[in-house]
């Protein structure tokens, strides 16, 4: 068992016949992913390497029963393609697109309510369960199975992290990346729920950073509802106000969304939070020796 | 992107939002010049991208165009909190009986727009929100719902505004701040103060509007409104080249991939005593001209005593980015001292090239920590 | 409220979806001068709200002006189903390689809109959905997610358009189609057919739009479309007269308070072996007066022989309608039989009211299907 | 126990001060239904016959404990209340007015999904549950209390039925109007399937009329989900084809929505139609005799 994506995963990619799609979507196949289709509109009939193409999601979902969606069309479609596979009902979506607006983020995040769908994402690097599939652009190269869950809202540090953990002889559950963007389909709270309840995972390191207050939500969903152990790690302490750091949703907005606070919050709960991502590691090997 | 006070007023005014008339003008001549059209007193206002400009001195009232002229000459060149004031706005004066405040802002945590309201405005919000919390009234709108006469009205109710006439104009801006901050895809909207003159009128006497820079590709009127003047130089300098850099004020320049390990490299040199000079993220691509432009961005900051490259391959490949780094010493003739730390995908070639070049300057280093260390004791000395 | 075919074009054009260029014409000389200042061979369409004009040769070629006006003048008084032309529709005619057919419906039943699409054009959809379902491509619209890019290439790859060019332009109609759909609240906007031209061009050949009567009175410059002259001379009075009135083609009148019992009590004056001739609802109040009006429309009507009220009184109030009656009776003089059923609310003072008034032609009655055998033996004679 | 309307109901009203509103509302205040509050904009503060006035609907809530809320505006200002009672968290809403534009109904249908929250109408007369409360301006006094539950998109074809069950001896659990628009916010389905769930409710009458396929749709629930007894009466027979009757929703469109097809649907599920208002009550009679 793994969070997300696994052995049954059959995963459509919206965008499979643009560079980036067909990159990863093949690499991810070579993961072992199951990618039976991909879309691209006016080039249904074509294939990718064996994989065929359709013009439209529910035309890859009728003819392939794809259940998961990834998504690398430009920021400008991306809005589209996360309708157009809500609508085509796939059941987890992975825009991995950055740029997405912030409004027709609104828009999808209250459009989603009560349609059972889960959207990871957008501007995020996906999500991995090692040695099953990998949906994104995770390295699985770095990572190893094991009974770590991982969620971040970063790709490379997670990277970092992770491999911190494999010097140490850890191994991941699933590694998700929810994404760097103010708004987004999924959020630690929504992930940390899913590993609470996956048998397979027996810790869990959340990695965030600055803006918003999903770490701080998300130290009370650990407090009240968690039973696994957590470790955290924040970056962006030296980050100054009102600058947007490499990702959308990285801004401390006047005295809001700082690295302290969440650190502070996670830490009022008992939640130990790792100074660096080699510290972070060495806290979780203390939770697994434990 | 944020709006000038002048850019955000001319906004309101296309979704029909009732402001002061007024001229921009950036020099004093053309201030004088904005005075005697417009007629009568005139407010001569500062336009910068910070608060406090009241406090600063950077908004007087000038009853004669010779005044605008005088108060503009002594306005524009001002720095305000580390901004300086290149261009003015002078706006026919408004009588002021009362001063309200409304916003409509992007509320992350809600994941919906927020309207907040006081009939205390005119001063710092953050006060208002501290000191009498209940004087501030708060409501989210449910963006597949919209905007509708009910937000309104409780927003008016809520604030306790009584006169019927200020209740309907109120009522009105609130929708059509509804109507601006969607139709521009803003991620805030803040009149303060929106103020009731003697005749009852209401008016927005201020804007402070922030579009959403990932939606300015579809608002080409709004993007161009982007002052690239205003912009710290190597931070322009850094947009130009499609480099994402913020710059800080220490002395090692940072480089990763990827903003959240680049934040965390940032963090790191700090937790080992060094001060970073920025946070400059090469992105999940990273190829070999990215790295020589980010370069070039870095080393144009004067108090840059040593650079950091934490580079963790995944999609970026280690090897591209050794080549960019030699092919920048080659083209730049850098002295610094660059400590390079390769992990992931092609780490070992990306090394090897490093090693092979003989670069003097470049110091490998095994881990993120050791290399902040050393990049630190580098810049030190 | 059905739009003539030149108002349905109209309201496209405004959206931006393109149809040919035209000039209503309401006489054959007006129809003479349109041909002429379009110029080159014209089609010279009838104008009315029913199907069937090609068919019933209201649609005439015509090569020059003369021929134009010579079309028009056979066209104008025809009568079509019913309804008699009036207004010609004068367009430059189309050359047509491929006939589609694209309909935006208000599906009750999904709650949604529902869009249809076909490239088997321009003959009757129901017949095309009957015999080749396969080819009628159909596919909702989340109201609360609008219609985005997918819809349309749904419905432009589904339908099987495979010319690049038609795909763009079918697409960019099908958004179109939607903003006119939600922007003037229709019920139905269909073009049949959606011709393709030699040349490749997409363009609208009819237009069948409906608007909901219901969100007229925010669309002020549809509401004034309504073509009075239209409608059948005693249903037009209704509306004047503000009485909801459907004429049928019996002998009873038939009057009764709210929907459900008016259709009820027309079913059962059927079941009982009589003609209804005209549903006519007194709605929730129902005063005097508009039980006056009501009878002033009813006995218009010349093939009415008897009259049957048949209200429950809830928040109507029998002696109201009893009062409005005999003040019918006094004013107009009626001379047919009149069966009142009054039940409910001052359903006792009512019928006092009129036994007191001791008019000849009144006959009262104590259940709904006793008044309607009464008013069938009535009209009999 | 009967269904949506109940002693546990507390009525604000929205439009109280408007002449229909306070006449409907102090009437089915005298039929024993806590009418705990009213609406109007600019009226705050004020009463109507000790009946206290707010600003808005969240006001009446939190001062009051409203949890249902009868709309008397105006068909321009109609949608804008349902969205403040949805908004103000009144759990049921009851909207009588006529002429609400079609558009926003969809949008209205359409975001009600998922939010827990029961509307009737618009264009209806409302809900009764005679002798415990009454949420609308169903005449009360032609009822009675009993075991058969009404359902209807009709309101004086409703009170004609229920004249005839009374002059039967029989009684009503709840006579619910759903309203006579293309969209209303409840359907024949949802009702039935609230007096299927009702303990008091025995036998089961549904008011039908032409236009749309709401009975069709019954017709089907009736057949798999009811255990309790059904009769029904649908109206329009001799309705022509494309004229509204009355009511927006009433209307034959093409071929579709006859009373013919909808006679039809529930017979063939064994469903009893009567001929006449009259032979309908009788065949409740028959049920509930044998």
């Amino acid at each position: 068992m793994a969070i997300l994506v696994d052995t049954g995963t059959r995963l459509v990619v919206q965008g499979l016949t643009g560079s980036e799609g067909r990159f990863h979507g093949l690499r991810n196949r070579s993961h072992g992913t199951q990618v039976v289709a991909g879309v691209t509109p006016g080039k249904g009939g074509q294939d990718v390497e064996g994989i065929p193409v359709f013009d439209s999601v529910a035309g890859a979902v009728a003819e392939t029963g794809a259940n998961t969606a990834m998504i690398f069309v430009p920021a400008p479609f991306a809005a589209d393609a996360m309708y157009e596979a809500i609508d085509a009902g796939i059941g987890t979506i992975v825009c991995i697109t950055e740029g997405v607006p912030a409004h027709e983020m609104l828009r999808i995040h209250a459009f989603l309510r009560g349609r059972g769908v889960t959207l990871i994402g957008p501007n995020c690097p996906g999500a991995l369960s090692p040695g099953r599939a990998n949906v994104g652009i995770i390295p699985a190269e770095i990572f190893r199975e094991g009974s770590v869950g991982l969620v971040s809202r970063s790709g490379t540090l997670t990277y970092q992290i992770g491999h911190e953990l494999t010097q140490l002889g850890l191994g991941n559950s699933t590694i998700v990346g929810i994404g760097g963007d103010p708004v987004v389909g999924s959020s630690f709270v929504d992930v940390l729920a899913r590993f609470e309840a996956d048998p397979q995972t027996e810790q869990v390191v959340m990695v965030g950073e600055i803006g918003g207050d999903e770490e701080e939500k998300a130290a009370a969903f650990i407090e009240s509802e968690m039973t696994k152990p957590v470790v955290a790690y924040i970056a962006g302490f030296t980050a100054p106000p009102g600058k947007t750091m490499g990702h959308a949703g990285a801004i401390i907005s006047g005295s809001e969304g700082t690295a302290q606070a969440k650190k502070d919050a996670l830490e009022a709960r008992g939640i130990r939070v790792g100074t660096t991502p080699t510290e972070t590691a060495e806290l979780v090997l203390q939770l697994v020796s434990a | 992107m944020d709006l000038y006070e002048y850019q955000g007023k001319e906004l309101f005014g296309r979704y029909g939002i009732p402001v002061s008339e007024g001229r921009l003008a950036t020099s004093a001549q053309e201030a004088r010049a904005a005075a005697a059209e417009l007629g009568g007193t005139v407010v001569v206002k500062a336009q910068v991208l910070t608060g406090g400009r009241g406090k600063a001195g950077g908004i007087k009232l000038a009853e004669t165009p010779e005044d605008a002229e005088a108060h503009a000459g002594e306005i524009l060149g001002m720095d305000i909190r580390g901004h300086t004031v290149t261009k003015v706005w002078v706006e026919t004066a408004s009588d002021i009986e009362r001063e309200y405040y409304l916003s409509l802002t992007f509320d992350r945590s809600a994941k919906q727009p927020l309207f907040m309201i006081t009939t205390q405005g005119g001063v710092d919000i953050e006060e208002v929100a501290a000191t009498s919390p209940d004087a501030l009234v708060r409501l989210h709108v449910d963006p597949l719902e919209g905007c509708h006469p009910w937000h309104a009205r409780r927003l008016v109710y809520g604030a306790g505004i009584e006169d019927p006439s200020e209740q309907k104009q109120v009522a009105a801006i609130v929708a059509k701040l509804y109507d601006t901050f969607t139709g521009s895809e803003a991620m805030l909207c803040e009149i303060n103060p929106l103020i009731v003159t003697p005749d009852g009128e209401v008016r927005a006497l201020d804007a402070k509007v922030t579009i959403d820079d990932n939606a300015l590709f579809r608002h080409p009127d709004l993007a161009e409104l982007r002052d690239v003047d205003a912009a710290d130089p190597l931070e322009a300098l850094a947009r130009e080249k499609g480099v994402t850099y913020v710059r800080l004020d220490g002395d090692v320049g940072v480089l990763g991939n990827g903003a959240g390990l680049t934040m965390s490299t940032v963090d790191v040199v700090t937790f080992v005593g060094g001060r970073p000079a920025d946070f400059c993220d090469l992105g999940g691509g990273g190829d070999a001209q990215g790295v020589v432009d980010a370069l070039e961005v870095i080393t144009r900051d004067p108090q840059v005593r040593s650079i950091y490259f934490n580079i963790f391959g995944g999609i970026t490949r280690c090897d591209e980015v050794a080549r960019g780094i030699l092919q920048a010493l080659e083209q730049m003739g850098i002295e610094l001292p660059i400590v390079v730390r390769l992990d992931g995908t092609n780490a070992e070639e990306g090394r090897r090239l490093l090693g092979e070049s003989g670069a003097a300057n470049v110091h490998p280093e095994a881990t993120m920590l050791d290399g902040a260390r050393r990049a630190v004791e580098l810049a030190a000395g």
